[in-house]
């Protein structure tokens, strides 16, 4: 795109309070030609009302399977600096921490390798860099690896695991989910770099059952922190907050899912039956002060989250109800292997784990993996007699 | 001499190096966190220690140029420490309290949305739609721009009955996890495949592209060495064209996007749950879809209205029933409504308990 | 079995308070051999733990397809009383009401052409028949309609419909269900008597939501009474309840599904926010002298309801909130025939009513019998956006 | 003279011959009820008319002796008017007050059971079993007959929290409706049909016996004229044997009983509920199955022991949660009771709530 193309409503998604994508494009197109392709290809695709992109080709870096989606437009002759349009996934550190000096190390780069465009972050954790040419991938790559950074997940293979601000800044936290999530992330570089499973297999981490990381409903895998014993309660926190004018009963104690605490308003007390407490995390949000999460901690692993296609979208299912988290997660480890192995060997081609338990029956994925079974893992029991019986059960008969 | 070649799994960077100091003596020893204004968390560790987070509203496409210019902010008032969080927004950590009011009048200054905490409406998660996917049925970024400018008020003030959390996916295979949200955008597909006989072949596996089909509504054409879509049973989901470039969905008339709602994530109070449809269709409208910003804030203000304090969308419209839901928002309810997919028949109502 | 065979198990089964089936057996064993070969049959299997029938053949009475059920024994060596033992449905009286002269019409005939014992009654509502001859069942059918009796369904029509006792003897009936069962039953005697549809189809009906003939969760199509407006209360009674010593707040109003109902303890008084009210009979089940239903009355009408076999048992939906039912009942047997019309068009061999919902969709349903769709029909909309777009839905494009 | 045939279609008689003048006078205008004692119900009319209904326990299967003795009590007590309940109880409706107490110790010296009404445990639904059917995985009569000698006094006394239904069906066409029941006892069988390929092709339609299997595990074995069984997929439902006496599934060792608990029917409170599993297997043990009457009591002690006033066993299962009914019968937990048919993932737990 030589002589300037105009782009009208591309110009309009500048106005507004909120801080607009278009302006950043425009940054990034005044100093590199692709970008300023991208701003004139936006614009047709708003007159169009079609985007102008084709299928991706496989491109990437040596040595690895993903980290790379290629990109190509169709309309190559009349933006030839998105011709190729390739983005690089580059693993976030735990909870998205950084200097200034780190990031300022990979804008060195991408202003050098690329568009200057990014996504901070990607839906799943990584930091995106968008967009450039094939040639550019390996040496971008080569640059990234030399001031320590490495790609995430793409394709078949386990992608970038993520986690919440944990222990780094949150009060809740179960469990170092910071430090979990960087070592699995370490463990298990092989899995994300070279895509070998039926399909993807996205893990995140987070500290407490509040889940500020979505893990339930975006990780086949999520580890959600949680406690054994009772909470905490510091009663004369409870009589601060009540004095500081927070309603206790309507905005706390009504809200309890099992009404496991009450509030006597005489005493400002509150109370607790610790047995019927779900750790919802409802009082201790609304009074971190007075109440505080157990002593006994750990995490509850789930399985199967994902989003709609194929099968339906399914948040996670509890599988291990308490797994204590400390290092080097060796119970965790051997678990997750037991999963990848019974799933690559019973997963049809581009079929997630929650759609193989789904179709297996989760009986046979519990045996299968060897766990136990309990109710903590449905709502409720079947309500259908079509049980699957198997040999061990008629062992007596015989 | 070889070029040196990158080293390979050496993995990201240890997110200890970028702690700042505060987090490193305070780590896992938090006490208790207050929200001091909208945008300003306060943290206070059981050493007594206090730490300010100063949430920053981000497009999320940005420039270098932009991480550069936060970086210089982050050199000035927080030693050089920042995070993201997941949902993109920026935050400023700032340790040592003087460095607050000047952060937050820089800020303000520059233009920064300072917000998206408490009782707030936070970032809208988000994908790539037309900036880089070959499968989008709308625009991500577009859309994005529009409803927030819109709801401005509700990310730099906490006056929502509980948060709101909005996402948007460009289509159904969800990048930006709608499937959760209190309000979610979607863009969705409204008419069949276009085989390209001539090509399928060779671009695709056609046992993989069969496969792909939710509905099994493609079956193998063995005649044209290609397959055959069932139009009475696509429900244009798009994953055989995600499968197989010789399958062009995208539509520009009829394309659009779809709003669900009532979806959460977190465990409090309420189990997480799935949003639901609200709006089967509106029309992509670029630069600003306004069909579509009217029917967020419409969602959103009866919510506000309506909502007891506390109470999420989802938790909010399960109190009223959904018939009321429908009543008062004055969005119609239409076959499109009742689920026939396969676990609709948990979602029919098996009681002559409703409201009229 | 000419030598009396020993039944120690069938004894020990006459021991104990509750009334014996096996005593039942007796009595008819001492007047007839089919009976006391059902006894020996009945010991044989208890000692077996096997039942000893074989598949039926097809037997009945002329000009019928249905109402006998064919039953051979696969030991007719040893039991030669039950080689045939074929059972008999008559369709019962709306509510089972009957007078003495009645039942004993029938106790003639059946001690004359059968066995002597009988089902009072069938699961499904009929009066059941136990056994007799292939050559009796013309004779039996003969006599029985001389005296006024007819048969009851079987086989892949419309089974004998079934109702509550209803005002004859509730104050809680919405509307005259025993009238309505008996006018349809009427109404569809052919549908009744020749089996022509995909499977069985049973209508069941309910005066009010408590359902005692269970036909949310046993009829296909299930009638059930509701009102439009607000329940009724009676303060005074209210107040003579209290007195009474009724724990209002904890057994009433408590229990209110929505909170609609509450109480005040200090006036006495219940305060209903009627929106609100989802009639689900509780506060009125309580206290019936107090709280009563509504004026404006009708029936809601659900469909699907059926046991396991094959998709999973289902419990009815809505797809008619409300509807008036008066004589002669027109609007409900329109909808009757364009309902059965459509599921004999689409329905494949065996295949229940709700499955043939689930397998084509609920909306398929709707506009295949022409009924708008409301909020009411579900508990929730759909969480998948798998829409099946019609071609009216892009005129405006056109 | 040839015989009269029997004139078709004629339908039932017309109830309004069977009302007892009392009804006919009251009919929907009753006003109001009381239980007076357990089985004895008082329905007062708008005009101040009384109709007392004794309702009584009967084993169902009857013989016209029993149906004649029951004829006479209502002609001396009851002007000849009596109904049926749809749990198979007989009602005498008394519109004379004066005969109640002479009908209530008639039927006491006789031995019939008064109760059924109120909260209490009302007769037992069920269906043939050995005494009539080809398909039982146990029989019916017996074990009611042993269940309700073992729970007598439930019938006879209101003193449980709320009513409790039982009912059995003898095999998963659960004729005894029992899917939706406070306590369900159902026959279940437990091995593959045995084949009998000789013969299948001759008394079975080969296309109908394949779409009868739920998990899709018989074929067509061409071969042979007949089908196979995938016994790896076979859940022993008998749906192939019910449609094809070649396919025989009794099986004396194996068959036997499960037990399922907290279903419902009524829209009282709650809305109607299925039963769900809580015992896989229990064997057949005539003639009492003592495991099934002590499994079936144990439920209702620990209901009535735990449960607040006025909560059905499957509310109170839903207030303690599934965790807590397990423990508290002493129940084991297995993977049997998680569900792998088609509606399986709504009931798997997605939030980290549950307790311990
Ligand atoms: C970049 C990103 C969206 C974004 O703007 O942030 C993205 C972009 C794409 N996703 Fe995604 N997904 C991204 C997060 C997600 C998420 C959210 C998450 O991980 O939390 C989901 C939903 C959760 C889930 O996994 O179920 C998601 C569900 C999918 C699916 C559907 C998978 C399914 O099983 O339902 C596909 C289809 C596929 O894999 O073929 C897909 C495929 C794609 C592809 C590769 C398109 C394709 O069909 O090949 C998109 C590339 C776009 C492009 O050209 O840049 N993407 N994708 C996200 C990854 C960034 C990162 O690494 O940080
Ligand atoms: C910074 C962040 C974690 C991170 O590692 O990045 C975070 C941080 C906190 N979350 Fe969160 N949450 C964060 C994403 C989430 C998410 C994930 C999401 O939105 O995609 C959820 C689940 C949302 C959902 O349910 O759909 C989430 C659900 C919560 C909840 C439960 C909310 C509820 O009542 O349903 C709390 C408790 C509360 O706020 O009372 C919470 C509480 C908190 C606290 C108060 C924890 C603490 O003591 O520090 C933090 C400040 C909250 C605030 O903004 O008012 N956080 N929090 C995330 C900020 C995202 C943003 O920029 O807006
Ligand atoms: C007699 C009765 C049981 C009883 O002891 O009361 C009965 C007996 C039989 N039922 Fe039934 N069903 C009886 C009420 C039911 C009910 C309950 C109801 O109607 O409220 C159900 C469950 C509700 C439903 O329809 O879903 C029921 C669900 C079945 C099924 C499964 C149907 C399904 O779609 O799931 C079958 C199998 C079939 O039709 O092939 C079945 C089949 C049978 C057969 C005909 C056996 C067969 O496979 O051919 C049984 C004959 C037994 C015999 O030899 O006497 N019976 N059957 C009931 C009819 C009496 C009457 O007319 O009053
Ligand atoms: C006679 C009968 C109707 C009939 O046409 O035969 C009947 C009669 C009455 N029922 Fe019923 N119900 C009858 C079967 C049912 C059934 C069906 C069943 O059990 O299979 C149900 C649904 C059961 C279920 O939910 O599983 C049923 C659920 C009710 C309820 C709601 C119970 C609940 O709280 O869940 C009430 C209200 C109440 O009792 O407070 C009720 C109330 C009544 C009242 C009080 C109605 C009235 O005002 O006359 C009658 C006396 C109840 C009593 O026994 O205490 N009736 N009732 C049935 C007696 C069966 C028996 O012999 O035991
Ligand atoms: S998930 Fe829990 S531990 Fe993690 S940031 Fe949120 S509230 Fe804190
Ligand atoms: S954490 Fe939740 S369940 Fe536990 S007591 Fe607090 S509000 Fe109740
Ligand atoms: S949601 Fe669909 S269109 Fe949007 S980025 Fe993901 S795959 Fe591409
Ligand atoms: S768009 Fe979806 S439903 Fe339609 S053919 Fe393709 S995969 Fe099947
Ligand atoms: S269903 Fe309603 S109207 Fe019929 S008997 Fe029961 S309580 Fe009365
Ligand atoms: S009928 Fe039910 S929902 Fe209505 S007020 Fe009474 S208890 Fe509440
Ligand atoms: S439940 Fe099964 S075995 Fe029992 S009567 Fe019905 S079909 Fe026969
Ligand atoms: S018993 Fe049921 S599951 Fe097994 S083969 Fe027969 S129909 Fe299929």
């Amino acid at each position: 795109m030589s002589e300037k193309r105009k782009t009208p409503m591309m110009d309009e998604l500048e106005k507004g309070p909120w801080p607009s994508f278009v302006t950043e494009i425009k940054k990034a197109a005044a100093k590199n030609e692709s970008a300023a392709d991208l701003l004139g290809l936006m614009e047709r695709s708003y007159e169009d009302k079609v985007g102008h992109w084709k299928h991706g080709g496989i491109v990437g870096v040596r040595g690895y399977g993903g980290g790379v989606i290629g990109r190509y437009t169709n309309l190559p002759e009349e933006f030839p600096g998105v011709t190729e349009f390739h983005t690089i996934r580059v693993n976030q550190p735990s909870g998205w921490f950084y200097t200034t000096d780190a990031l300022r190390s990979i804008c060195d780069i991408w202003e050098k390798r690329g568009s200057g465009l990014t996504n901070l972050h990607g839906s799943t954790g990584d930091m995106i860099l968008l967009g450039t040419q094939t040639e550019q991938l390996q040496p971008c790559f080569d640059e990234l690896s030399s001031q320590g950074w490495d790609l995430g997940g793409s394709g078949s293979d386990l992608r970038t695991p993520s986690t919440c601000v944990g222990p780094a800044r949150c009060e809740f936290a179960c469990f170092d989910n910071l430090d979990l999530c960087h070592d699995i992330t370490n463990t298990y570089q092989d899995e994300i770099h070279r895509p070998m499973w039926p399909y993807k297999f996205k893990i995140k981490i987070a500290g407490c059952p509040n889940d500020c990381v979505a893990s339930i409903a975006r990780s086949d895998l999520s580890i959600i922190g949680t406690w054994r014993d009772n909470l905490i309660i510091n009663q004369e926190e409870v009589k601060n907050y009540a004095n500081a004018g927070l309603n206790i009963r309507d905005e706390v104690t009504d809200f309890c899912p099992t009404k496991a605490i009450t509030y006597d308003a005489e005493k400002q007390e509150l109370n607790l039956k610790g047995e019927d407490c779900v750790r919802c995390m409802h009082c201790i949000n609304k009074m971190p002060k007075a109440v505080k999460i157990g002593k006994e901690r750990g995490a509850s692993i789930l399985i199967g989250g994902k989003a709609t296609i194929v099968q339906s979208a399914f948040l996670s299912w509890v599988i291990v109800p308490f797994m204590k988290m400390e290092p080097p997660y060796q119970e965790l480890k051997d678990l997750l292997d037991r999963i990848w192995e019974w799933w690559d060997e019973h997963g049809k081609m581009r079929e997630r784990i929650g759609e193989l338990i789904y179709r297996k029956g989760m009986g046979e994925f519990l045996r299968g993996v060897g766990l136990p079974p309990v109710p903590q893992m449905v709502y409720q029991p079947r309500a259908n007699p079509y049980i699957f019986w198997q040999p061990e059960d008629f062992e007596e008969n015989k | 001499m070889a070029k040196v070649m990158g080293q390979t799994d050496i993995g990201p960077p240890d997110f200890r190096k970028f702690l700042p100091p505060i987090v490193k003596e305070n780590y896992g020893k938090w006490q208790y966190h207050e929200i001091v204004k909208p945008g300003v968390l306060k943290h206070v560790g059981e050493s007594g220690d206090e730490l300010y987070s100063v949430r920053v509203g981000s497009p999320r496409l940005v420039s270098i140029d932009w991480i550069r210019a936060i970086c210089e902010i982050a050199d000035r008032y927080c030693d050089g420490y920042l995070r993201f969080t997941s949902r993109h927004n920026v935050e400023f950590l700032v340790s040592n309290k003087d460095n607050l009011e000047p952060l937050l009048a820089e800020l303000k200054e520059k233009g920064y949305p300072v917000g998206g905490t408490g009782n707030s409406m936070s970032n809208i998660v988000h994908t790539q739609g037309w900036i880089h996917c070959h499968t989008p049925a709308t625009d991500a970024s577009g859309i994005v721009k529009a409803v927030m400018d819109d709801l401005y008020e509700h990310f730099t003030g906490m006056d929502l009955p509980a948060k709101l959390r909005v996402a948007l996916a460009c289509c159904l295979n969800m990048c930006g996890a709608v499937h959760c949200s209190d309000i979610a955008i979607l863009g969705v597909h409204r008419t069949p495949p276009r085989i390209d006989h001539e090509n399928l072949a060779k671009t695709c596996e056609i046992p993989n592209v069969i496969a792909a089909c939710p509905t099994a509504a493609i079956r193998p054409d063995p005649k044209n060495k290609s397959v055959k879509v069932n139009e009475e049973r696509c429900m244009y989901c798009g994953n055989c064209y995600t499968m197989c470039p010789s399958m062009e969905i995208l539509d520009p008339v009829n394309d659009g996007v779809a709003i669900l709602v009532g979806g959460k994530v977190s465990n409090a109070r309420t189990a997480p749950s799935f949003s639901r449809l609200a709006i089967p269709f509106l029309p992509n409208n670029p630069p600003r879809w306004p069909e579509v910003v009217e029917a967020v804030r419409n969602i959103v203000e009866v919510w506000i209205k309506d909502a007891r304090k506390g109470e999420r969308v989802g938790e909010w419209i399960e109190r009223i029933g959904w018939e009321n839901f429908f009543k008062k928002t004055g969005i119609p309810f239409t076959d499109k409504h009742i689920d026939d997919f396969i676990f609709s028949v948990p979602t029919f109502r098996t009681t002559t308990q409703f409201r009229w």
